[in-house]
């Protein structure tokens, strides 16, 4: 019996690493808005901003493929580009100006921030703004797990803004 | 009508060339492998095929240098091949030694001179389809090199420390045999990748 | 020693074995060539049998759950709009089924065969390079259970078995389920070429003396050209996933029109290989009927070399029909009649061997046990394949049923009547040598007709449906298209034809217990395998045969010539001369050894482990390069006792 | 076993088979391959029936053959050798086999280029109408362009051609590889990335001629469907103007505030109705969204029920899909199905 404790140690693993490969296309309340979300990046003493609300889809392979196509259609790369910024601020490093949290990229997207970042407050779906936040947080690589669904494509669409490659 | 038995004892127990079973093994696997470079090859020129303009706009040719380079000596280095083939099917245990070591040395000068030959490049293989396909050959080839020049370098460990067999100079002159298929096979390739752009 | 020393064998004044040198004995030959004990033996065995049968039973079981697939799409489709299962799922289902009876089953169910047999039926010991063998079972034994498991933990490959671009690209096919597909192919490919390596190779040079090109037995040379066409297609399909790996995960742009690539570029390297695959898997199966026409009526194969012709043309002009698979995606119309005439020429030596399959028939004495049954209906439903294969070849027909249920019914015909059937005769048939009990007669004549009734029932009906407009590869259909009576009727069909299968499945486990007992030869059929016992030892033959004819199980009797003079001390074997099969020297094969198992390992590191970091490249490689090494290390020592200058 | 039995063995097995054909023959669907519309899949379905009378003629013929070579009395002993009158007999009928079959594929091959030249007559037609066919992941987006670009037609899965008018259909995909298929019209044409290809199809009758993609393409592929309306000329072109114009404007209280919710929600990142300020491109195009028979790509019956469904639970009709659940509140609901509902 004791032979086998190993590979069913791997197999509960693996399968613990599933939920990067589900499709789920009917996930998530139709409406609703944010979680509980900071306003402001102005906070008394030294903490950082607290966010709240993890993303349901970060990490996940078809959601970041969903929330790439959202990017484009929605012409977030029109300001963006494909993450190195450019009218809007860069999406790959890991300085965000309203907090890199999935709920304050949430916000972000939902609300709009001063100087040209619109709100798309009713122009999107929760579903989709989640899609979205997982894909822009995968860009800059923030999250340690999941693999962004492409790593060479990002890395390509990186070079064509930054010059130096690698 | 009775037959007579057969008796075989008297036959000897190894083999050179197309005698052997191994010899053929090796020509399998240059089968293989030479139609894995066709298709390639057949990459390369769909690509050809497809594209207004080959290479594409604002991209040069690989410099002809390095490639050249490689081509020339891949050629010259058939002679210490031949050497070393001969020496195995002599049985000439000092000879084999001796050309191993010169067979070890062409194959890291390829391996030197491929790698000079890549950082020369100034495409990449995400580039463009050009980029892919170009690295895709180069990156084969080079496999290749690798593949044989690590089984040199064992053989002529072998070679230099251990007590020689019949058995040893029959893989000594396979070996010979694939460098041969290594040497064979980048002459297209270089025809390909450094000249053909230029001809178009 | 001379390399040009004496290569004659002495004529012995003496015959057959009776007479043969006393010294060699049964003892000494099974103590060499038994593998070892256990589940290290079981790693470790390089004998052609053992590793030949594990072939067969492990491309049954992925044959059983590519079934048990098939069944989970027939019980999906048997009604309208059924949530039974979701697209999600139904996409990885049907992927799989192809993946698995494609590169799962019928290709090493195939080589399995040959690797066990061709040594038996050509004369020798074992395969030429045994250990590469042994390295083949693995690689094909662990891509297909890495495959499963990516199933079964949802990251099962879900654009098809034909993965078209740019569906199964980066962009499309987010995730890891594509990795799986191109890398596992990728790996899994290594087996089918090694194999065919080794097949040619045994078939070229370890031919029992005398056995000259045309005393060869059809099945031998239908692997021959069946391996042939291996080596030439697989790199192709290697090749493109090679591609498909560089484009999901390095970022090439192969098949990229945006960046001067192209998705058709997949899809010529794919049907390259994909249409001379149909014939790697129909060929073998030509050679099994072939073995069990001729036995079955105790009659030489008629139009011996007229057949063998065929065969070669069929290899050669299978190369030539890849572009019929491709005929809508508006090519040039001028290249597309050349394959239309190429498609519909590989008609032709398809014919002659069916002819003379009936001739030899005609002129024999039939006996019609399970084994021809199964060949009578292959006959049947292989000829009802081929005409709508010829169909097919007509392209602005092609353009109306291509990927419709009338192709997926046309090619369940050539495969399943083409391959399947005289799988199962083959099964049937070989049975009895392969572990020394006959299969019972009346439950494999059950198993026959619910199969035949049962695969009629599924897959004729799905002629129809692809005229009336239903496409391969859907997950489920409206109701109002009205596809559910014949979908429903196919469905019941499946079951029919499970049935049938399940029947072999038990006639198996029960027979191989119980069975009668065979002897040597219960069919009186004429290739040299039958001269053995059955199961055949692990030398396969106390003295190796020297051939005179071309029916040796037929003429040879206890006096018939046998070689002797090889060692019974060590993995002694006789190599021969390509063309006549003359005695040219004595090789050694190597001992059973564990590192083909561990190199198949490490290579397995490297491409299962790239699918989730590119450091499994070196990492594997550095430890597949030191397996090679010493799998390699030369020890030709071993085993010769007291050969002279090997001593270390 | 007694050989002459084999024939009373055999022949149940055969009969579900042959069952099977007749029944098959007899039923039609509403787009069956067989079931010419037009000259295109005439000359497909002529040659059909070509190839399959040869077709059975030979598999009758051959099965024969083998039934007799089973049962006929077989009086050779010999298993080695063949007397040599018995062998050139049966040689004779092998090699005459063979000849037939060559002789009956080049007929094949024959009749094949024949059905290709007839098939290709249209395709140089100057007189043709040209339609854009656009595959995406699952809807086809068609276009009826213009050298005016304000008069470009644009709708989603419903073709109107002309009857008796040859009709050119440029093919390209802003996706995956689809396939273009009507069976009632002709044979299909794959949509591929970085190709522009070509289909010429023909109505000889009015009628709806329905097909669907035919190359896989994903989680809906089973759902991409497509219909063709052929309408007489002077009907097509009324629909044709009618198509071009821009949208109705609302005219009912309701409708009003109908086009108020679909211009406040998220709808209008993707779909547009031409007249309004909605002009995303990414779905398919509403302006003359109640004229078309179907929804959600030939899936639903374009009624207010169907509709109202769609928006409520897409993903629940077509798992996957590109569009997102929506709710609404009954007040702003209905309002916007009366607005979608007015845009004939």
């Amino acid at each position: 019996m004791r032979k086998f404790i190993r590979p069913l140690a791997c197999l509960a693993a693996l399968l613990a690493s599933c939920s990067k490969e589900a499709r789920q296309f009917r996930a998530g309340p139709a409406t609703g808005r944010a979680p509980a979300i900071a306003q402001s990046e102005l906070f008394p003493g030294l903490t950082a901003p607290p966010a709240s609300g993890p993303n349901p889809y970060e990490g996940n392979a078809h959601a970041l493929a969903e929330g790439r196509r959202l990017y484009r259609w929605f012409n977030c790369n029109g300001c963006h580009f494909n993450g190195g910024g450019g009218i809007g601020p860069p999406l790959m490093d890991d300085q965000w100006i309203y907090g890199s949290e999935p709920a304050n990229v949430f916000a972000t997207i939902v609300q709009g921030r001063p100087n040209g970042m619109p709100s798309f407050h009713q122009r999107l779906n929760d579903q989709q703004v989640w899609q979205i936040v997982a894909y822009v947080r995968s860009l800059g690589k923030l999250p340690d797990a999941g693999k962004p669904p492409q790593r060479a494509s990002e890395k390509s669409a990186a070079r064509d803004v930054k010059s130096d490659p690698e | 009508m009775i037959s007579r038995n057969m008796d075989v004892s008297g036959l000897p127990d190894h083999a050179f060339s197309h005698h052997s079973l191994t010899w053929w093994g090796v020509l399998g696997f240059i089968v293989v492998e030479s139609t894995f470079f066709g298709v390639l090859v057949a990459t390369y020129l769909y690509g050809i095929g497809r594209a207004a303009e080959w290479p594409p706009a604002g991209v040069a040719p690989p410099t002809l240098l390095w490639g050249t380079l490689n081509a020339g000596i891949m050629v010259l280095s058939c002679w210490p091949n031949l050497r070393y083939k001969r020496a195995a099917e002599r049985m000439d245990g000092p000879a084999c030694r001796r050309w191993l070591l010169v067979a070890v040395g062409f194959g890291a000068a390829f391996l030197a001179i491929r790698a000079l030959e890549i950082t020369a490049l100034d495409i990449r293989w995400d580039d463009h389809f050009y980029g892919s396909i170009v690295w895709a050959i180069l990156g084969f080839h080079t496999l290749h090199i690798v593949a044989d020049f690590t089984e040199c370098v064992v053989l002529a460990f072998i070679a230099w420390t251990k007590p020689l067999s019949p058995h040893h100079f029959a893989d000594f002159s396979d070996d010979a045999v694939y460098w041969y298929f290594v040497i064979a096979m980048w002459l297209p390739l270089y025809g390909l990748i450094y000249l053909v752009p230029r001809a178009l | 020693m001379n390399p040009e020393g004496p290569r004659s064998a002495a004529v012995l004044p003496t015959a057959g074995p009776r007479a043969a040198d006393a010294r060699a004995s049964h003892h000494d030959l099974d103590r060499v060539w038994s593998p070892p004990e256990g589940l290290y033996g079981w790693l470790t065995t390089t004998s052609h049998t053992q590793i030949g049968r594990r072939f067969i039973v492990t491309a049954f079981i992925f044959f059983l759950l590519g079934g048990i697939l098939a069944a989970l799409m027939r019980l999906q489709l048997s009604h309208a709009e059924s949530g039974f299962l979701s697209p999600d799922r139904y996409n990885q289902i049907f992927t799989m089924h192809g993946v698995t009876m494609m590169f799962l089953f019928a290709v090493p169910i195939m080589e399995g065969f040959g690797i066990y047999l061709i040594p038996l039926m050509v004369g020798t010991r074992n395969l030429a390079f045994p250990r590469l063998n042994s390295f083949g079972y693995f690689t094909y034994l662990i891509g297909g259970i890495l495959l499963y498991a990516a199933l079964l933990l949802d990251i099962g490959p879900d654009a098809g078995w034909f993965a078209y671009l740019p569906l199964a690209g980066p962009e499309f096919s987010p995730g890891h389920r594509m990795d799986f597909y191109a890398e596992i192919i990728t790996f899994l490919e290594i087996s089918a070429l090694v194999g065919a390596v080794e097949i040619i190779v045994t078939v070229f040079k370890l031919r029992a003396p005398g056995m000259t090109l045309n005393r060869m037995p059809l099945f031998v040379w239908a692997l021959l050209v069946t391996s042939f066409m291996i080596v030439f297609a697989m790199p192709s399909v290697e090749m493109a996933s090679a591609y498909l790996i560089l484009e999901r995960l390095a970022g090439t742009h192969f098949f990229d029109p945006a960046a001067g690539g192209d998705p058709m570029l997949w899809q010529h390297a794919f049907w390259f290989f994909g249409h001379p695959e149909v014939y790697i898997i129909f060929i073998p199966a030509t050679g099994m009927v072939a073995s069990i026409v001729v036995t079955f009526s105790q009659r030489q194969m008629f139009g011996y070399p007229a057949v063998i012709l065929a065969l070669i043309t069929t290899g050669f002009v299978g190369f030539g029909l890849w572009v019929h698979h491709m005929f809508a995606t508006g090519l040039p119309s001028l290249g597309m009649s050349f394959f239309a005439a190429a498609s519909m020429m590989i008609a032709i030596p398809s014919g002659i061997q069916v002819f003379c399959w009936i001739a030899t028939l005609w002129t024999g004495r039939p006996r019609l046990r399970v084994p021809l049954w199964f060949v009578l209906g292959f006959v049947f439903l292989f000829v009802m394949g081929g005409l709508t294969g010829v169909m097919l070849g007509a392209v602005p027909f092609n353009l109306q049923v291509h990927d419709t249920y009338f192709v997926v019914a046309h090619f369940h015909y050539v495969l399943i009547g083409g391959a399947v059937f005289p799988l199962f005769g083959g099964f049937y048939y070989w049975f009895p040598k392969m572990t020394g009990r006959m299969l019972n007669e009346r439950l494999g004549l059950w198993n026959f007709w619910l199969m035949f009734i049962g695969f009629n029932v599924t897959f004729f009906p799905m002629h129809e449906l692809g005229f009336r407009g239903m496409p391969r590869r859907v997950y489920t259909y409206l109701e109002s298209t009205g596809w559910e009576p014949l979908n429903l009727l196919a469905s019941c069909g499946a079951a029919v034809l499970a049935v049938g299968v399940l029947l072999f499945v038990i006639n198996v486990l029960w027979s191989r217990a119980r069975g009668q007992a065979a002897g040597d030869n219960p069919w009186g059929a004429d290739t040299l395998e039958w001269t053995t016992t059955s199961p055949p030892p692990n030398y396969n033959f106390h003295f190796q045969p020297v051939v005179t004819d071309r029916y040796p199980g037929w003429t040879r009797g206890p006096d018939s010539p046998v070689v002797v003079g090889l060692k019974d001390d060590a993995h002694e074997v006789l190599v021969t001369t390509t063309l006549d099969a003359v005695p040219d020297h004595r090789t050694t094969f190597p001992p059973h050894s564990i590192w083909p198992f561990l190199t198949a390992v490490a290579v397995a590191v490297i491409f299962f482990g790239l699918i989730f970091t590119p450091w499994a490249i070196p990492a594997g490689a550095v430890l597949a390069m030191a397996m090679l090494i010493l799998w390699f290390w030369p020890k030709h020592h071993v085993l010769h006792r007291g050969h002279e200058e090997d001593a270390p | 076993m007694d050989f002459r039995t084999l024939l009373s063995r055999t022949a149940p097995a055969a009969l579900p088979a042959t069952g099977l054909l007749l029944s098959g023959c007899g039923l039609r669907g509403s787009h069956h391959a067989l079931d010419p519309a037009g000259p295109q899949a005439g000359a497909i379905g002529s040659l059909w029936w070509l190839l399959l009378v040869v077709s059975a003629v030979v598999f009758v013929v051959v099965m024969t053959a083998l039934v007799l070579a089973l049962t006929r009395y077989h009086e050779t002993p010999d298993r080695e050798n063949l007397p040599a009158q018995a062998h050139r007999t049966v040689m004779g009928w092998v090699a005459g086999g063979v000849g037939v079959t060559v002789l009956i594929l080049f007929v094949f091959l024959v009749a094949t280029l024949l059905a290709e030249r007839r098939i290709a007559a249209i395709d140089a037609d100057p007189e043709a109408l040209e339609i854009s066919v656009i595959g995406r992941q699952w809807w086809w987006e068609i276009q009826y362009e213009n050298a005016a670009p304000w008069l470009t037609a644009t709708t989603a899965n419903e073709i109107h051609i002309p009857v008796g008018r040859p009709v050119h259909l440029k093919l390209n995909s802003a996706d995956v590889i689809h396939s273009f298929w009507v069976p009632s019209l002709g044979g299909k044409r794959d949509l591929i990335p970085g190709h522009t290809n070509r289909l010429s199809i023909q109505a000889d009758r009015a009628g709806v001629f329905e097909g669907q993609c035919a190359e896989f393409c994903g989680h809906q592929h089973a759902h991409m469907r497509i219909i063709v309306v052929a309408q007489p000329p002077e009907e097509f072109e009324a629909w044709l103007e009618q198509q071009r114009q821009p949208a109705r404007e609302p005219q009912t209280e309701g409708e009003i505030r109908g086009r108020e919710v679909f211009l406040a929600s998220d709808c209008i990142m993707c779909h547009s109705i031409r007249g309004t300020t909605a002009m995303s491109q990414v779905g398919p195009d509403l302006t003359h969204l109640a004229g078309r028979r179907t929804l959600a790509a030939g899936v639903l019956p374009n009624t207010r029920g169907h509709l109202g469904g769609w928006i409520l639970d897409p993903q629940g009709i077509k798992p996957g899909n590109r569009m997102p659940r929506h709710t609404f509140p009954a007040e702003q609901f209905h309002p916007l199905l009366d607005y979608l509902g007015s845009l004939e």
